[in-house]
């Protein structure tokens, strides 16, 4: 089977209790089972080739460019751990399967598991380390549903986080340096990498990849100081802890640091960080795990601390080392994972984890009984079981390991961490199973059915058996993993029997020393408890919370809804990389002559400046500000005239007028005044950045109207063509219409969108709150009688029809002279806005006709068709045409097809402007104004004729 | 030469109006008198300059435009208006009704007069 | 039919004259659509014209506005001169009720824009029955001088064209 | 002889526009203001037609035009506003 | 002149920056207003400065001023026209909808409502 | 010449005026319309880019005018990308906003729906400077008007801030481009290309510093840091529907700066690094205060909005680079992000939807939420970067792009530290939104560590007023359209990952024509027979 169809077998499994999700317990458990075995049975076919001394592989092609291909390997270390994950998964599924309870949903516990089995599987087979990076990172998030699959326990959700935070951030740290280690190799294909040990280990870039490789793994392994995580995951249902925390996640870190061994070990760096760790890990875990009370907790220490017994061996870096090492692999998997089953069982039995309630279960438990000592005996070193061959082979190999110049240092704090590593041991059993029976258990414990025991059992079973057989049962195993790791053929000789020397002694001595322990256990508990240990958790808890609160403190700060803040750091970065950009770069100083100033431009700059100031000093009169605005756009359409650009100033001088009806619409419902809010320091501040923002733009213009083009503008040819291929004289408009129509037809479609937004929203603020704050609205000030003035009314009445006219010769003349749709549609408005305000809203809108909604959609689809009209003679869109009509009896006039776009311009134009306004005069109707039936409020004629 | 002239005089009647309507804007005491000033000088100001262009574009180019004229009917339709609404609002910010005129007996000006007095007949909105 | 045509024949006629004024070339295209324009704007703008219009005697038209012309150029020299020279405290604003005889809206809309456009007064506001005027005079020793001027030299006159 | 009738003319506006600015910056309320600015377009008005004389160009005839417009329309939406709050109602 | 309208585009853009910096919509549609002044004269002065050459062809003329930033100016007019609209509206809108017309976001927009003391600073409109 | 490269603009700029015109008060064929609408214009965009996929660039002269004095559209391998992208983005979020009656909730919805996807697919497909600015303003006030779709208090005053934040940036555009054109004289890219080319060395204060304004101008639409205030107040108070919208604004910024400093300004023209340089610190900040941001905030929509902020982060990393490593890397993750940040949005609504607000506190209810947790657990890891999915491809291939940078080490180590708040972050708000809703039941109170830190425990707060808009979904069950388009969404980020060799095959090719702008340059400039 190939490598590849194994690692995705567990990810088929997971689909199916995912799809079954109600099926229960057994049909999830089956389908898990199944895949996991059959999976199991294709990694077994591949025993003979391995043993071989053959390498497995399969290879797809996945994102070639960056190196990430989906290339699998089954060498001798992958097929260990495979049949580890495998093998122990499928036991752990039938021992779930009976653990479950009716009321959990087993398919997503059968789906997380099988998730997280696929995730280890991968990377363990994996030959290409960022496949493996993306596997590694899969079990982190797998287990962090495992881990906090029981949602309503508070611990199950912080130790899925906790777990989740940890091993992140070492996936993290190793995403970079696995980069490096696969740019070091030129390849990230793990049989590559492995041949590239020379490269590596020269490479400055080694130093930097093997911490955050270590990183890593360490954090998975749940080494010191990383070891805090582990215990607070056991929250867990057991099935999970008894899988994740024996065979297979933490095992990924020991499983990476034997993948790379070949080319990261053999330093003194990695010596002295991986030994030393694990040495630590392995001394300080088993001492915390002698006082625990929670059976779980126990185990968790103990797994940490045996992870740590492995790390050490690891960074030996020694070959023979790395035999012991895969060896121990093997066994604690088999003992760890019985004693979590075991530990499960009482709890679910007993009702309780806790060892001050438990003891004297031997009686009442007898197949629990059986199996947890088996395996804790092994656990504790005790021959003829398995755990105490490969700890025989640890002593050994520490005896040989030199620290710093000291030959026995290593050797003693193992022996040490042997030494606990009994006590808490023998605790276990002891504690647990032997004592008077008890009449407070929770439940009345009794031995589990078949069902439940038999997984712990088969592995009890093993236990012995390696134990006894070693050379039998596990040689081959050990041989074709030890091989995988050091690159070079290993025979190890598992043997029970070494004969007397240094190990032995050093396991005597462990022996004797945690019987004596346990011995002092009860006072030793007590001294332990006297002292403040410092709690992992709480510190793991006061980090994140001070990260949670520093992080919301600076965003909250940072971001807190100021517009003022935003603006002004907006006007700051401007001004800023503006002044560096200039400064950096090459300017030649003012080359254009100036224009001479004349004396009335110059009154009217003065008036400009001046209304600016007064504008500014006078801002929070707001009416007043709007009389200034209007004084401002005075004189910058008068110098737009000024300055040759009549289009311009007709543009603007219309929409000012719109504008200032619309603010004074507006400003009828807001504050009349604006209060001060400001501090003088924060005014100060912003009238300095203002102060920077304006010399700096001064300051470009400036530049920009002293300097020449650098090229010939490209207006030039607009200049010259305007009229021989656009037909018109004045070349403003027909680089509107024509040459940048497209630019047009943008733009009456952002006033169409303007328009359409403003209704909608007084759609909605009529329906919402603003249309009851406005049906009790209350005007502020005092206001004058007659509404719709006698004089006004008569003199509007002249304008209307006199500006339309004035509005159809601007639109028809804007061709060819100053003019054009857009003015000419606003002079419309402007002309109907007139007649609105003399007779009101309300009387004027009954005698309009038109709907101005439609009038924008019409005017966007005539400049539309135009366009396309241009499709019908195979030109692009917006080509325009024109040509000279003569009618019988006239004159010949000009018709050019930009006419119908400009007539798109104004009709939208128009829409947009009255619909705008329509909608703020709904806005005042709500308020209560009362809809008038004559033009004028006063009409003496009236009454006469009555 | 004759249109010259009389070009050259309009232009100086017309700065000398707008500017005498200007002036009173500084000059007068109090806003009310201030209000005849520009609505008046500044009109006839602009209008001899306006009729200066008038005679001065056929005299000196050969092209009659109407233009001016335009804008000169377009100034004395509004001017009375803009004049009249200033003169209102001035009213209603600045004085009472004790101190003007009464139009008749028990009759008010109607600016002074109830603000939302019906014209007529009125609809509430959204009857 | 003509009326339903023309609702406001003088506004054609206006706005033919502005449509040539406009486009400044008096030729045959021109006049054909300035008379479009003469029919269709006023059709469009009908609506927002209720009530009856027109004049009772046109032909006093120009004689009234070179009168108001005449006044005009008069009275501008009187303010300039009282805004150089005279001194702010000599200054004899008055407030004038002027009772009005007209009736239709055109006219007292004309009478009012007269008032503002001579100089030294400004029509101010209506009454609210609209049967009077109020009037600013900037130097008004006789207020009742500037009355009678008003209802014999202006607004008879109206009365005449609109009434 | 034209030449200086312009010059005087242009001087006169000028000068006009400054006294408007004036009362712009300097009135005790808002009415005031908005004659100043009205003036202000009336002169603005003269000015263009100044200019289109100096310059022999009808060019600039619609901004007259618009200037006559817009000024009314903008001073009776102030002064309404101050008089009614609403300016079309 | 070029110094004249810098300065000037200068003023105009140091008047906006310093209102859109207040702390209420309106003086900051107010600024939005002057910075489009300021954007449209700087966007018309990249065409440099002309006296009386507008960019329509006659018969005779030669020099005409640069037509492009014009009509990229009249495109930016319309538009901001269009913006300022909306945005006029959507402050009255938040005014409307809030009671006041501030545009800082209240703390109710990052804190949940158990977290605010209470202290949310009621409206101030005149409504 | 194909007219149909001006049919991702044509089209939903006829549709929109036509659903004003004759549909505006029958919201059926609104949506009939407007869904047939944005269908087609991802048929159309489809066809594009197996148009573009030739490698040549097509261009389109509108007016027939000559270039580079008329506008013309241009259509190369990243604009049919990004063509694509936004026509599937829209097309999945409009079926969510008519699934979860999003479009019911005011009036013009359909219609500013087409006037956004016209404004967006002309910013891409526009050649020309000045006309990019329009196509923004398009994009920008159709997405004003939805933005504050549905009213309600905070939303406009959300809104207020959003528009006048853009309006200053619209202002800058203006700014940047008159100087652009007070240099070059043209406003066609190509051309402007050419002409920035050719400028002597003495005489380039101008040039850059219209350059280095411009920059800012896309900047701002793509948030970064310190440009980036407007953005997580605009996305949480959105419409959700809105908010998945935008994901591809920020986006547009993005282009904005690929396009202009590939083609206009490449590396070795006068700008020389100045764009870089100030990016790449920026990229960082952005990155790093967005990521902050998602464990910093107490509310899930400002989440996804920073979240959102910390994407365009590590985006904007891989483009600083200028590189064709780079700019392919941030093209492949330049999809992933919106596909994702899409998703996240739909789902923060449907939990919102459900959940009453969106608050990360501990005393709400959200019923039925199985699937929309795997769904929001499935879009945070993807959000994340956490394998399986793009979002961790994507990562590696920025990092890898920035191997050999400079700065590597201060890349890599924000890239991996941010990584690991934003993942503690997300966690922490997912349990507290679906694990800990069991804890309303009473069986037990929450832990004091449980609580967020500044938390302050206090009553459940009051009902919700009647017409608060948002609400109106209750406790409905999941609407299987709008599940349905967030799983299609989601399910463009697992065709992402799958597909990640072609997909990246296509980035590469992407960047390889951006890094080679001759031939754009030529497309435009030269063989113009039958122009005006
Ligand atoms: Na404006
Ligand atoms: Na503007």
């Amino acid at each position: 089977m190939s490598p590849a169809l194994i690692a995705v077998l567990p990810f088929i499994g997971a689909l199916l209790p995912g799809l079954l999700i109600r099926s229960g317990r057994d049909i999830a458990a089956i389908s898990s089972a199944t895949a996991t075995f059959v999976a199991l049975l294709g990694l077994c076919l591949h025993i003979p080739a391995i043993m071989a001394g053959e390498v497995v592989t399969a290879r797809f092609d996945w994102l070639p460019s960056l190196g990430l291909n989906a290339n699998f390997r089954i060498d001798g270390l992958g097929l260990l751990f495979g049949i580890l994950i495998l093998g122990i998964g499928l036991l752990i599924i039938a021992y779930a399967r009976y653990y479950l309870s009716r009321e959990d949903p087993a398919g997503v516990f059968y789906t997380y598991l099988m998730l997280f089995q696929g995730a280890m599987l991968g990377i363990v087979l994996s030959d290409n380390i960022l496949l493996l990076l993306i596997f590694w990172e899969l079990t982190s998030l797998s287990s962090f549903l495992l881990i906090g699959y029981w949602k309503h326990l508070p611990e199950g959700r912080q130790g899925a986080r906790m777990a989740l935070t940890v091993t992140g951030m070492g996936g993290l740290a190793m995403i970079a340096g696995m980069l490096i280690l696969g740019n070091i190799a030129g390849s990230f294909d793990i049989t590559d990498i492995l041949a590239s040990r020379e490269a590596i280990q020269t490479s400055p870039y080694y130093l930097p990849a093997l911490l955050l490789i270590l990183l890593g793994a360490f954090t998975k392994s749940a080494q010191f100081p990383f070891h805090f995580w582990l215990p607070h995951a056991m929250a867990a249902p057991t099935p999970v802890s008894a899988y994740l925390h024996s065979a297979t996640m933490v095992k990924a870190g020991l499983f990476l640091m034997a993948r790379l061994w070949p080319v990261l070990s053999g330093t003194p760096e990695w010596f002295y960080i991986v030994a030393t760790t694990g040495l630590i890990t392995m001394v300080l875990a088993a001492w915390i795990a002698i006082f625990r009370d929670d059976l779980k907790s126990l185990l968790a220490f103990s797994t940490v601390s045996h992870l740590g017994l492995i790390t050490m061996l690891l960074g030996f870096g020694t070959e023979a080392a790395a035999v012991a090492a895969m060896f121990h692999i093997v066994n604690h998997a088999t003992f760890k994972a019985a004693l979590f089953m075991t530990a499960g069982i009482i709890d679910h039995e007993a009702g309780t984890r806790s060892i001050a309630r438990l003891g004297g279960l031997r009686r009442l438990m007898p197949v629990t009984f059986v199996i947890g000592t088996v395996a804790a005996l092994s656990m504790a070193g005790i021959p003829p079981l398995n755990g105490f061959l490969s700890k025989e082979a640890m002593l050994e190999q520490a005896t040989h390991a030199v620290w710093q110049g000291n030959p026995w240092l290593v050797a003693a704090m193992a022996t040490l961490g042997a030494l606990f590593s009994v006590c808490y041991s023998l605790r276990f059993v002891w504690q647990v199973f032997f004592g008077p029976e008890r009449n407070d258990y929770p439940h009345k414990p009794h031995d589990p059915g078949f069902g439940l025991w038999s997984a712990p059992a088969l592995l009890a079973v093993l236990v012995v058996l390696i134990g006894l057989f070693p050379g039998s049962m596990a040689d081959w195993l050990v041989e074709a993993s030890a091989s995988a790791v050091t690159g070079s053929a290993q025979h190890p000789h598992l043997a029970l029997w070494h004969g007397l020397n240094l190990p032995l002694a050093l396991s005597a001595v462990a022996l004797a020393g945690g019987v004596g322990l346990l011995a002092l256990n009860r006072p030793l508990l007590a001294a332990r408890a006297a002292i403040a240990w410092p709690d992992a958790k709480a510190i793991f808890d006061a980090i994140t919370r001070a990260a949670t609160c520093a992080a919301g403190f600076f965003t909250d700060r940072l971001t807190n809804g100021s517009m003022s803040r935003a603006l002004a750091a907006f006007a700051l970065t401007v001004v800023l990389c503006g002044l560096w950009a200039f400064s950096t770069g090459g300017y030649q100083g003012a080359t254009r002559p100036m224009l001479p100033v004349q004396p009335v431009p110059l009154v009217g700059w003065a008036a400009l400046m001046v209304a600016t100031c007064c504008m500014v000093a006078f801002h929070r009169r707001r009416i007043l500000a709007l009389v200034l605005v209007g004084i401002i756009g005075l004189m910058v359409s008068v110098s737009f005239i000024y300055l040759s650009a009549p289009d311009l100033a007709l543009t603007q001088i219309s929409v000012e007028v719109v504008t200032v009806v619309l603010l004074l619409l507006a400003l009828n419902f807001l504050p009349k005044f604006t209060v001060i809010e400001s501090r003088d320091r924060k005014r100060g501040v912003d009238a300095f950045i203002a102060t920077l923002t304006g010399l700096g733009f001064g300051a470009l213009a400036y530049a920009i109207m002293r300097s020449d083009f650098a090229f010939s503008p490209i207006s030039e040819y607009m200049l010259a063509n305007s009229y021989k291929l656009g037909g018109g004289d004045n070349v403003v408009n027909v680089i509107l219409v024509d040459f940048r129509g497209y630019d047009t037809f943008g733009e009456i479609t952002v006033l169409g969108i303007a328009a359409l937004t403003i209704f909608a929203l007084t759609e909605t603020l009529l329906a919402g709150a603003s249309g009851r704050r406005l049906r009790n609205w209350v005007h502020g000030s005092r206001r004058a009688g007659d509404r719709h003035p006698l004089m006004l009314v008569v003199v509007t009445r002249l304008i209307l029809p006199v500006s339309l006219v004035v509005g159809l010769y601007i639109f028809l003349r804007g061709h060819n002279m100053p003019g054009g749709g857009f003015v000419a549609g606003l002079v419309v408005s402007v002309a109907l806005v007139s007649q609105y305000m003399a007779s009101g809203f309300a009387w004027a809108q009954e005698r309009q006709k038109i709907n101005y909604h439609a009038l924008i959609g019409a005017g966007v689809i005539a400049a539309g068709l135009t366009g396309i009209g241009a499709w019908f003679a195979g030109l692009p869109f917006l080509s325009s045409t024109y040509g000279y009509v003569k009618l019988p009896g006239l004159e010949e006039f000009e018709l050019a097809s930009a006419m119908g776009f400009d007539l798109g311009v104004f009709l939208c134009v128009m829409g947009a402007v009255m619909l705008a306004l329509n909608s703020l005069s709904r806005i005042a109707r709500q308020a209560g104004e009362t809809v008038n039936l004559d033009p004028m409020d006063i009409d003496p004629s009236r009454e006469a004729r009555r | 030469m004759i249109a010259e002239i009389v070009v050259s005089v309009l232009l100086v009647l017309g700065g000398f109006f707008g500017l005498v309507g200007s002036y009173g804007l500084v000059k007068l005491p109090d806003p009310m008198t201030r209000l005849h000033a520009p609505t008046k000088s500044a009109t006839l100001g602009v209008g001899a300059v306006l009729i200066a262009s008038l005679i001065w574009f056929p005299a000196r180019h050969g092209v009659l435009t109407w233009h001016e004229l335009l804008i000169t009917l377009f100034l004395f339709l509004t001017a009375p208006v803009t004049g009249y609404f200033i003169a209102k609002a001035h009213m209603h910010l600045g004085w009472s009704r004790d101190e003007l005129p009464r139009p008749a007996p028990g009759k008010d000006w109607a600016t002074f007069c109830d603000p939302d007095k019906a014209s007529l007949v009125d609809r509430r909105a959204g009857d | 039919m003509i009326r339903r045509l023309f609702p406001h024949p003088w506004l054609s006629v206006t706005l033919v004259l502005v449509w040539m004024l406009l486009v400044n070339r008096w030729a045959v295209g021109s006049l054909v659509f300035a008379t479009i324009i003469g029919v269709v704007v006023p059709l469009i703008t009908a609506p927002y014209w209720p009530g009856p219009h027109g004049y009772s005697k046109p032909h006093k038209i120009p004689a009234y506005l070179a009168v108001v012309l005449w006044d005009i150029a008069k009275a501008n020299f009187t303010v300039a001169r009282i805004v150089l020279f005279m001194p702010r405290r000599a200054l004899q604003p008055a407030w004038i009720a002027v009772p009005l005889d007209l009736r239709r809206p055109e006219a007292i809309t004309a009478l009012a824009a007269t008032i503002t456009l001579t100089p030294g007064t400004v029509s101010c506001d209506l009454s609210e029955d609209g049967r009077a005027l109020l009037v600013h005079a900037m130097h008004a020793p006789e207020p009742e001088a500037v009355l009678d001027e008003i209802k014999t030299r202006y607004e008879a006159r109206l009365k005449e064209i609109f009434e | 002889m034209i030449a200086y009738a312009l010059l005087f003319a242009y001087g006169c506006f000028g000068l006009a526009l400054l006294f408007c600015l004036y009362r712009v910056v300097f009135a005790p309320g808002l009415s005031d203001r908005v004659l100043a600015l009205d003036t202000m377009a009336i002169n603005m008005i003269a000015l263009l037609t100044l200019f289109g004389i100096d310059k022999g160009t009808g060019m600039y005839f619609e901004a007259s035009l618009l200037f006559a417009m817009v000024g009314f329309i903008s001073t009776v939406a102030y002064a309404k506003f101050v008089l009614r709050g609403d300016i079309i109602e | 002149m070029e110094l004249l309208l810098s300065s000037a585009i200068g003023m105009l853009t140091a008047a906006g920056v310093y209102l859109i910096l207040r702390r209420r919509s309106f003086a900051v549609v107010l600024g939005m207003t002057m910075l489009s002044y300021a954007i449209n004269l700087f966007l018309f002065s990249t065409g440099r400065l002309v006296v009386n050459a507008p960019p329509i062809l006659r018969d005779g003329a030669t020099a005409y001023t640069d037509p492009l930033p014009q009509a990229l100016v009249l495109t930016a007019i319309v538009i901001s026209f269009g913006m300022t609209a909306v945005v006029v509206m959507m402050a009255l809108g938040a005014f409307l909808e809030g009671g006041d017309d501030r545009v800082d976001m209240p703390r109710a927009d990052r804190l949940p409502a158990d977290s605010l003391s209470g202290n949310r600073m009621s409206g101030d409109g005149d409504a | 010449m194909s007219h149909l490269i001006i049919a991702p603009v044509v089209l939903p700029a006829v549709i929109g005026p036509l659903i004003i015109l004759w549909m505006r008060n029958d919201l059926l064929l609104q949506r009939v319309f407007s869904i047939a609408g944005t269908a087609l214009l991802a048929g159309v965009a489809l066809y594009l880019n197996v148009l573009a996929a030739g490698g040549e660039v097509q261009v389109y002269r509108l007016g027939n005018w000559a270039a580079p004095f008329g506008i013309v559209l241009m259509l190369d391998r990243l604009a049919a990308l990004m063509l694509l992208l936004t026509a599937v983005l829209a097309l999945a979020v409009q079926l969510y906003a008519m699934g979860s009656g999003w479009d019911r909730k005011g009036r013009h919805f359909h219609a500013l729906w087409q006037f956004q996807l016209m404004g967006i697919c002309g910013a891409f497909l526009t050649g020309d400077a000045f006309n990019l600015f329009v196509f923004f303003e398009i994009l920008l006030i159709a997405s004003y008007g939805l933005m504050i779709h549905g009213g309600g208090e905070m939303r406009l005053r959300a809104g207020v801030q959003y528009i006048a934040y853009n309006l200053a940036g619209s202002t800058l555009f203006l700014a940047a481009l008159g100087v652009l054109y007070s240099v070059t004289g043209t406003l066609n890219m190509a051309d402007m290309a050419l002409r920035v080319a050719a400028m002597p060395a003495e005489d380039t204060a101008l040039l850059r510093v219209g350059a280095v304004l411009l920059m800012l101008v896309f900047a701002v639409k793509a948030a970064l840091v310190p440009l980036h205030f407007w953005l997580p107040s605009t996305y949480a108070n959105a419409p959700g529907p809105v908010a998945a919208l935008f994901a591809i604004m920020t986006k547009v910024g993005v282009y904005g700066i690929i396009r202009f400093f590939t083609l206009v300004f490449p590396q070795d023209t006068v700008i020389e690094s100045v764009v870089a340089d100030l990016l790449l610190p920026a990229a960082l900040f952005t990155l790093a205060i967005g990521q902050i941001g998602i464990l910093g905030t107490r509310h899930l929509g400002r989440l996804a909005g920073f979240a959102a902020i910390g994407s365009i982060g590590t985006l904007m990393i891989a483009v600083a680079q200028f590189t064709p490593q780079g700019t392919s890397a941030a093209v492949y993750y330049l999809i992933h992000s919106t596909l994702a940040a899409g998703a996240l949005f739909l789902i923060v609504d449907m939990i919102g939807a459900r959940r009453g607000d969106l608050w990360l506190r501990l005393d709400r209810a959200m019923p039925g939420q199985g699937l929309i947790a795997a769904l929001y657990f499935t879009a945070a890891i993807a959000v994340v970067g956490m394998p399986p999915f793009s979002g961790f491809i994507g990562k590696l291939l920025v990092m890898q792009a920035t191997g050999a940078a400079p700065a590597m080490v201060w890349i890599w180590a924000t890239i991996l530290i941010t990584s690991l708040i934003a993942i503690y972050a997300l966690s922490r708000a997912g349990s507290i939104i679906f694990w800990k809703s069991f804890e309303v039941e009473g069986q037990e109170l929450p832990s004091a560590l449980e609580l967020a830190p500044a938390t302050v425990r206090g009553p459940i707060p009051p009902k919700l007023e009647p017409d608060e808009p948002i609400q109106d979904l209750g406790d409905a069950p999941a609407n299987w359209l709008a599940v349905a388009s967030v799983a299609l969404l989601l399910s463009g980020i697992v065709a992402l990952t799958a597909f990640a060799g072609p997909a990246m095959r296509l980035a590469e090719a992407t960047a390889a024509q951006l890094h080679n702008p001759d031939a754009y340059v030529s497309a435009v400039l030269e063989g113009q027979e039958g122009t005006k």
